[in-house]
């Protein structure tokens, strides 16, 4: 019997258009995987994300980068997210470290990512976002989850005129479209 | 006062100097034998029913603001009799036999209006849904019949058949169903009540009951105490607020529900259709405004008014199935605040203090209620049994567990 | 006419048409503007009467100048022409008559006046009866409405938007901007909306003179200001049209309507925008007085004169007359005037008072008894008896504020008797609206800037930001005073109240003598204020008319409040993007291209689509496809994809206990390794959803639930875990999107998946019998999770592995199950099977059933409370009488079944009372050859056998049917056991 | 409407989703004298008060957490917000 080989695919297959200025990117991971702190176990959680990652635990709505350009963010009180874009040891070495502390849910395949970038991004953005995007509020690195067209949406600012959305992978079609609209519309 | 096309063209003739007030603006009495409580529709109805079916004339309907002030006048007008339930559709039946003849009976038209009800559908699942209730429909006696896509392009070729997200596969068709001019079906109960002998009494506040050794006998007004044999209280969203007063919680949270019209526009819908993927519905007045609707707001309530995610929502759903009305212009957008019951459906019904009665609970489908609710309502106060049609409408249910959840949606109210 | 000297005319000319016919206009006009400039005075005709009507003011509160706009599809009914910014190439026509507008054969209805005054529908029409459908009612529909609907989709693009701002500043006048001004210093977010195409307001309709300068020199400054801070934002043809909760409000902003092209951009764009302040600069409304005939064409607002005057060197004829009560009558007269035009007469109501302009004939203490010209205003006749010729009557009942927006949150107004107008009562909320300037009933000029300076200046100070200095301006001198003479009318049933809806005077004194008195029934009896003007210039007519009948004065009959939208809104625009295809969005499995390169159907289910069923060639009808799928399916092997059931991953120290609580049944002596089916109730006893649930580790559950119910069962798991039960270590994540699942049935599919599993891991029965769970690597280490589930009744197996590798695998046991002739299968077969099994599914859980009807109450575990534990106690869910679900076939082998089928007794009529039940799902099973049907029946358990009627009213079907057990197909469960 | 999510700032309460009365906090305990009636009085009973009233309101497209909201239904202010467990931690 030859050897079964199942191919792997991302929720968009690399999109990578630029629409209106506007710079629009599959944002492409190898693994994403939640964390959520057992009850009353929040300093051993704080102890152990550093070990494990390198930086300290974020507060919520807040992120952290690691050396490797590993993604943390915290969207709850007891829940946050590990986004690997591609370091190699990850799923050897660092999740079996947060295993350790944390309850480990993968969700790689549960979510797209999409990098918007450019100059009118925030009037872009205004168009399916109602959050309030002024750096006063939601300043580089902050991760906020909300509702855009429909779509449950965790957007994080990567610079003042960069952004990462994640989305349900299902609706992902859905959901670049939005974007695309957004960014034709302006 | 009789009216007829003969006495419009009279007092057109004569200057229309010869009209007299539909009501009297009666100062109350000390004592009735039954006051209602609640001087909108259902109210109304109830007193008229009294006065014209069970005979009792010595009645006061007191109402704290002006007369249909609540949800009789600020609805989107349906009449229907499409129900599921065995505790639901002979009811509602009922109540749409009686629209049938109002006019005539109360020498009032309010427009009655029979240019049908559509319910669209957009799965399997949903369209079985709708052959069990129109099944029940046809079994209590009404109207009902199943459209299939042809016959729906014929009936309402603006529907939009090519391109709608959920693809529209048939409708339920009550063609008995319709509308009726709100606001006229207050005024000509009051002036049938009225011409009988029934007080009706404006601006007059209940703030509280008369009580003594369990029994209830009358009640303190903002116009002074006014005693009865009875009481029956009729008030819709505030019904916790004036059982409240008591300390009666009852199965029931109030919420606003809005409703909208467009401008007046030269007629194009025929009837009353209903979205199935989304919350929407639309009828167009005779005076050319689209009439629609949708949603409650889904919260605790007494604003009369409500906020952005709903009005977005409803039209959403209306140029999802009907996208030709994208260019009509929203005119107006209003609020009423709905008696949202824990299972969906009404209580008629007696209360723990003996001559205290209870009528509410309808949540946003009161309106096409009305006469029934009305009729049933006065067989109670007077017989003290309930009718035969609203017997099921009762506060016991919910200890016996005999619900009635037309949506099967549990005890939630803003689920229904 | 227009001034040939107005600076307009330097502007690119433009041509558009009207009624055919064309014209030229200049960029800056509005289509009211260039048409007066054209001399057109008939554009509409009224409502009920249809008499001919001219424009009547210069804004929003149009009553008369309603307009179709455009052709086919882009046709856009009853569109005020004072809001229309003119382009090349605009298309407009009249609405509302039959004939032609100036010869309308509808016109009859204005000699039957007195007989189709207010609510006279409601006396009669009522006999005989069947007349009312059939006869009265298409007729009086006939009249219905203005402007007619193309009936086509609606082809313009509409976008939504979100705004945040600390200062929303609605109005760009001289308030509006001085407010901005000072805001802006705070370094506070200053967002600016102004519904006109130019800033400016009010000031471009006036002569004012600001620090020595005409007004626009002053705006041209300011402007330029704020146009270089960060911190401010301007929105111009952007309309506010409604306030919501907490400083929320809506805006529409017209995009590309007044552009030649249709662009691909967004018509329009409906703005939320949040701000924690709100300043109503929004102006005021004049209104118009009650005499008789005072609705010709010519009869317009004396500001509105001034307006088209000023602003666009527009204006009719050469006689104009003054009829005022009020001083700024006067200011149009004197504007007029200087611009060379003649005024005839200024008629003023108040006698007291001295003429505010020597240079122009004056009659004060006088009204108009009556005018002259039916298609446009020829003569006036005075309460003294003089009559003079004018062909335009600038008309002032004085100003309104506009408050419109005050209202929303149900704040009520109150009467200024200072200037006889109403003003924001406000809500006692905390986010309430600060008007400013003539919003707030202040109208003379330099008494705006003095009150705007102290209004904003103090609000600065009470949220303690840095204070900016007061703004100094000097300016032209005003005085306003107003009196309260609005009706004076000699001749009821042609003095006009309302002129969109023709409430006449003689209206209000029927309401009156009807009963009708207090102001909602005065509204909604004559239908005064509702129509698509909303009352704006009218309302407060109907007021004081009301108040003089009543012998009291407007504060005591009080006023209806406004309602939104301030203006009337595209229903398109609330919609946005959301319609068509992109109503909702679409949710695609992981083998979707995979389904779609098998030229499978797609149903929506929810916002999924599913494979429905896999046409073959040659197979013409569904059913063909269906029983194909299913037939292979049990003899062999087929698979499906079920990734839409929810997944829930639930993780914890007290999992277990938890699992316990929220099924009825329990789950504490789970197995690792193991699946249990679970069902879940509603807390008032009713079941709610059902799954299997698995436990892969001590701590660790997978949940699944329906289709329908996923976020909602997440949803309710959440409420216990936080709400109820907030001391369990428990996480709840979905991860529904995260794992492709498929279902993989028939007496092959452990031959089939045998070739997937990575070794060691063993999946025979006897190590991974019937209800076992793996997680487990399959094609060389991707990671996986193997349940031995069946929904079909086969041998079967459900494996699920990380979403991305859907396609892949869906392709892989299809093509690695030639060998078995494994078949895809759809959502049709999977429903068949699971019928033939005797599964519930939605049309069974219907939220309506319990847990007795479904003849699950067994599960109902009585050592350990769960949620609807107690309240499925009650007596009315465990009568003897109860449906339960049980199983129907045709009697006759041939016959069809429906679902939705009543079930009665044989000798008993189709009745309520008769009703012992109802078909819920009903299918073709092709492995037993004819229709089976799963539904309630009173008793059922103990029917098995009887024979009942199914009965189809609606379709006219009767059929016998036996009832039998659920289970159609291996009751005792063999198969999925093997 | 906005609520002030005590973690989060205030957000649009289209991010939320209304369940009712703050009263279902207090489920009653099975096994109590009289449960049935206590579970009907928790179940159906409710205050529906024009004025203060402390509600549940999930933040489904948000943080996932269940607030409790004090929230005036004549006027729609919000007085409070808070976390359903605090809440809970702080009253039984």
């Amino acid at each position: 019997m030859a050897k079964l080989v199942l191919k792997i695919e991302k929720p968009l297959n690399g999109y990578s258009k630029v629409v209106n200025k506007l710079k629009i990117d599959e944002y492409q991971f190898d693994s994403l995987i939640s964390l959520a702190i057992p009850l009353k176990r929040e300093r051993k959680c704080k102890l152990n994300f550093k070990k494990s990652l390198g930086e300290p635990m974020p507060n919520i709505e807040n992120s952290i980068i690691n050396k490797s350009g590993i993604l943390g963010f915290r969207i709850g009180i007891d829940f946050l997210f590990v986004c690997n874009p591609s370091h190699s040891s990850f799923t050897k070495k660092t999740v079996p470290l947060l295993k350790q502390a944390f309850y480990i849910t993968d969700q790689t395949g549960g979510w797209c990512g999409v990098r918007v970038e450019g100059d009118r991004v925030i009037e872009m953005l205004e168009r399916i976002c109602p959050l309030n995007l002024s750096q006063k509020i939601f300043a580089i690195g902050d991760v906020k989850r909300t509702i855009m067209d429909h779509l449950n949406v965790i957007i994080f600012r990567e610079t003042e005129k960069k952004f990462i959305l994640f989305s349900p992978s299902s609706s992902s079609g859905s959901f670049i479209k939005s974007i695309e609209i957004s960014s034709r519309n302006i | 006062m009789k009216y007829s096309g003969f006495k419009v063209l009279w007092e057109g003739l004569k200057g229309n100097t010869g009209w007299k007030p539909l009501w009297r603006n009666p100062d109350p009495k000390k004592n009735y034998e039954i006051i209602i409580v609640g001087g909108g529709g259902h109210g109304l109805a109830t007193a008229y029913y009294l006065a014209e079916k069970f005979k009792i004339t010595n009645i006061a309907v007191v109402e704290k603001g002006w007369l249909g002030s609540g949800n009789i006048g600020r609805n989107t007008t349906i009449i229907r009799s499409n129900y599921l339930l065995p505790q639901n559709q002979p009811f509602y039946e009922f109540s749409l036999k009686l629209w049938e003849n109002l006019e005539q009976e109360l020498n009032y038209n309010s427009m009655v209006s029979q240019r049908g009800v559509l319910n669209i559908f957009h799965s399997d699942s949903q369209r079985d849904a709708f052959v069990r209730r129109g099944n029940a429909m046809l079994m209590s006696g009404a109207d009902a019949s199943l459209l299939g896509v042809d016959a729906l392009k014929k009936l309402v070729p603006f529907l939009d058949f090519q391109n709608s997200r959920f693809p529209i596969k048939g409708g339920l068709w009550q063609p008995r169903g319709g509308t009726v001019r709100h606001d006229a079906v207050a005024w000509g109960y009051a002036k049938e009540a009225d011409s009988r002998g029934v007080d009706i009494i404006e601006n007059c506040e209940v703030t509280n009951f008369l009580i003594k050794n369990g029994r209830c006998y009358g009640v303190e007004t903002t116009k002074g105490v006014i005693k009865s044999k009875k009481v029956g209280v009729c008030v819709a969203g505030s019904s916790s607020q004036v059982m409240g007063k008591i300390g009666i919680n009852l199965p029931v949270e109030s919420h606003v529900l809005q409703a909208f019209v467009s401008e007046g526009l030269k007629p194009v819908i025929p009837g009353v259709i209903t979205f199935g993927a989304g919350h929407f519905y639309v009828s167009q007045s005779n005076k050319g405004g689209l009439v629609f609707g949708g949603d409650i707001d889904g919260y605790n309530s007494y604003a009369q008014r409500g906020n952005l995610p709903v009005i977005e929502d409803v039209c959403e759903g209306g140029v999802a199935l009907m996208p030709m009305i994208g260019r009509a212009r929203l005119l107006r957008t209003w609020g009423g605040i709905m008696d949202m019951s824990m299972d969906g459906s009404p209580i008629i019904d007696r209360t723990k203090i003996r001559n205290l009665y209870f009528n509410g609970g309808w949540c946003y489908g009161g309106f096409k209620a009305t006469p029934a609710s009305g009729f049933c309502y006065a067989h109670l106060l007077a017989t003290d049994k309930p009718h035969n049609d609203a017997k099921d409408f009762l506060f016991n249910r919910f200890e016996r567990g005999g619900l009635i959840d037309e949506k099967g949606q549990g005890n939630q109210p803003n689920l229904h | 006419m227009r001034n040939s000297s107005h600076p307009i005319t330097n502007k690119q000319k433009l041509s558009f048409t009207f009624n055919g016919k064309k014209y030229f206009g200049y960029k800056g006009d509005t289509l009211a503007s260039a048409l007066i400039a054209n001399n057109v005075k008939i554009v509409g005709r009224s409502f009920k009467y249809h008499r001919p009507r001219g424009i009547f003011s210069a804004g929003s509160e149009e009553p008369n100048a309603l307009v179709e706009l455009g052709d086919g599809p882009y046709k856009e009914p009853n569109t005020r022409a004072t809001n229309i910014e003119l382009f090349d190439g605009l298309e407009s026509s009249s609405q509302n008559f039959l004939g032609s507008v100036n010869f309308d054969f509808m016109a009859i209805n204005d000699l039957l006046k007195n007989f189709i005054g207010a609510g006279f529908y409601y006396k009669t029409f009522m006999w005989p009866r069947r007349f009312w459908e059939k006869l009265y009612e298409p007729i009086i529909r006939r009249a219905a409405g203005l402007g007619k609907l193309s009936l086509q989709a609606d082809p313009s693009q509409y976008d939504k938007g979100y705004l945040h701002c600390d200062f929303l500043i609605i109005g760009s006048g001289i308030s509006g901007l001085m407010s901005a001004l000072l805001l802006a210093e705070t370094g506070g977010e200053v967002l600016i909306v102004e519904e006109d195409f130019i800033l400016g307001g009010r000031l471009n309709a006036e002569t004012s003179v600001i620090n020595g300068n005409q007004s626009s020199v002053w705006i041209g400054q300011a402007v330029k200001k704020l146009k270089s801070l960060k911190n401010v934002r301007i929105l111009k043809r952007t309309t506010v049209f409604a306030a919501f909760d907490h400083g929320i409000f809506a805006a529409i902003e017209k995009k590309t309507d007044h552009i030649v092209e249709k662009s691909s951009k967004p018509r329009q764009i409906n703005w939320k925008i949040y701000t924690k302040l709100c300043i109503l600069a929004s102006g005021a409304i004049e209104r118009s007085i009650v005499f008789p005939q005072n609705d010709r064409p010519g009869i317009m607002l004396a500001g509105s004169v001034r307006t088209y005057a000023n602003r666009f060197g527009a204006y009719y004829g050469q006689k104009i007359a003054i009829y005022t009560n009020n001083d700024d009558g006067w200011r149009t007269a004197d504007d007029l005037k200087n611009m060379g035009l003649e005024i005839n007469a200024v008629i003023d109501t108040r006698k007291e008072i001295e003429a505010l302009s020597s240079s122009i004939p004056s009659y004060l203490g006088q009204t108009i008894t009556k005018t002259y010209g039916r298609k446009g205003i020829k003569a006036i006749k005075l309460s003294s008896g003089s009559k003079l010729n004018v062909d335009c009557l600038a008309v002032s009942g004085g100003w309104s504020s506009n408050i419109h927006l005050t209202c929303h949150k149900r704040g009520k107004p109150v009467w200024d008797d200072n200037f006889k107008n109403f003003l924001s009562g406000g809500n006692g909320q905390k986010d309430k609206i600060i008007p400013v300037g003539a919003a707030r009933g202040v109208f003379e000029i330099q008494n705006i800037i003095s009150d705007t300076n102290r209004v904003i200046l103090s609000l600065i100070k009470k949220i303690c930001l840095s204070m900016p200095n007061r703004i100094t301006l000097s300016c032209s001198k005003e005085q306003y005073r107003c009196a309260l003479d609005l009706v004076s009318s000699s001749d009821p049933s042609n003095s006009f109240i309302d002129l969109q809806n023709d409430v006449t005077q003689k209206d209000i004194e029927l309401s009156f003598k009807e009963g009708f008195k207090s102001v909602e029934h005065l509204k909604r009896y004559s239908t005064l204020g509702m129509a698509t003007d909303q009352g704006k210039t009218s309302n407060i007519l109907g007021l004081a008319s009301m108040a003089k009948l009543k012998g009291t004065n407007i504060s005591e009959v009080g006023t209806t409040i406004f309602r939104p939208p301030y203006v009337p809104v595209a229903i398109s625009a609330f919609a946005g993007r959301s319609r068509g295809k992109d109503f909702r969005p679409t949710r695609l499995t992981p083998s979707h291209n995979a389904a779609s390169k098998r030229n499978a159907v797609f149903v929506e289910t929810g916002n999924w689509l599913r494979a429905q069923w896999f046409p073959e060639k040659g197979e013409k009808f569904w059913r063909q496809s269906v029983d194909r799928e299913v037939i292979q399916t049990r003899n062999s092997v087929g698979i499906c994809d079920v990734t839409t059931l929810g997944k829930i991953d639930i993780q914890g120290k007290d999992c277990s206990e938890f699992l316990n609580f929220v099924y009825t049944n329990a789950f504490a002596k789970l197995p690792i390794n193991r699946v249990r089916y679970g069902l879940m109730l509603r807390e008032d006893g009713v079941a709610y959803d059902d799954g299997t649930t698995a436990r892969l580790g001590e701590n660790h559950f997978i949940m699944t639930t329906t289709t329908a119910n996923a976020p909602l069962v997440l949803r309710n798991l959440e409420f216990v875990r936080q709400c109820l039960l907030p001391n369990l270590d428990v996480h709840l994540i979905s991860t529904t999107d995260s794992w492709a699942q498929y279902s993989v049935a028939g007496p092959n599919s452990r031959r089939l998946l045998q070739k997937f599993v990575d070794k060691p891991t063993d999946i025979t029965n006897e190590n991974f019998p019937f209800m076992a769970c793996r997680e487990l690597t399959i094609c060389g280490g991707i990671m996986a999770r193997l349940f031995r589930i069946s929904f079909s009744g086969e041998l079967a197996y459900e494996i699920a592995v990380p979403t991305q590798y859907g396609n892949a695998l869906f392709d892989a046991l299809l093509s690695e199950g030639q060998e078995f002739n494994a078949v895809p299968y759809g959502t049709e077969a999977l429903g068949v099977m699971r019928i033939e099994k005797g599964h519930p599914a939605g049309n069974e859980i219907n939220g309506q059933t319990t847990a007795q009807n479904l003849g699950l109450s067994r599960m109902i575990s009585k050592k350990a409370d769960s949620i609807g534990n107690i309240l499925s106690e009650r007596e009315s869910f465990n009568g003897p009488n109860i449906a339960t679900l049980s199983g129907f076939k045709p009697v006759q082998h041939s016959q069809k079944l429906e679902a939705g089928s009543h079930l009665i007794s044989e000798g008993k009529k189709p009745t309520m009372e008769n009703d012992e039940g109802w078909l819920s799902s009903v299918a073709f099973s092709p492995t037993l050859g004819h229709y089976i049907g799963l539904g309630f029946i009173e008793r059922g358990g103990d029917r098995i056998g009887e024979r009942v009627f199914a009965v189809n009213l609606l379709q006219n079907k009767i059929t016998e049917v036996e009832i039998v057990s659920p289970h159609f197909i291996d009751p005792e469960g063999i198969k999925q056991r093997g | 409407m906005l609520i002030d999510h005590p973690l989060l700032g205030l957000r649009d309460s289209s991010e939320f989703i209304y369940r009712g009365d703050a009263k279902l906090l207090y489920r009653p305990n099975w096994k109590s004298k009289n449960s049935k009636t206590k579970f009907i009085d928790y179940g159906y009973l409710r205050k529906n008060p024009a004025g203060v009233h402390k509600e549940l309101w999930y933040h489904e497209q948000g943080d996932r957490s269940w607030l409790v909201v004090t929230r005036n239904t004549v006027t729609h202010e919000i007085l409070k917000v808070e976390l359903a467990r605090d809440t809970k931690g702080k009253l039984k």
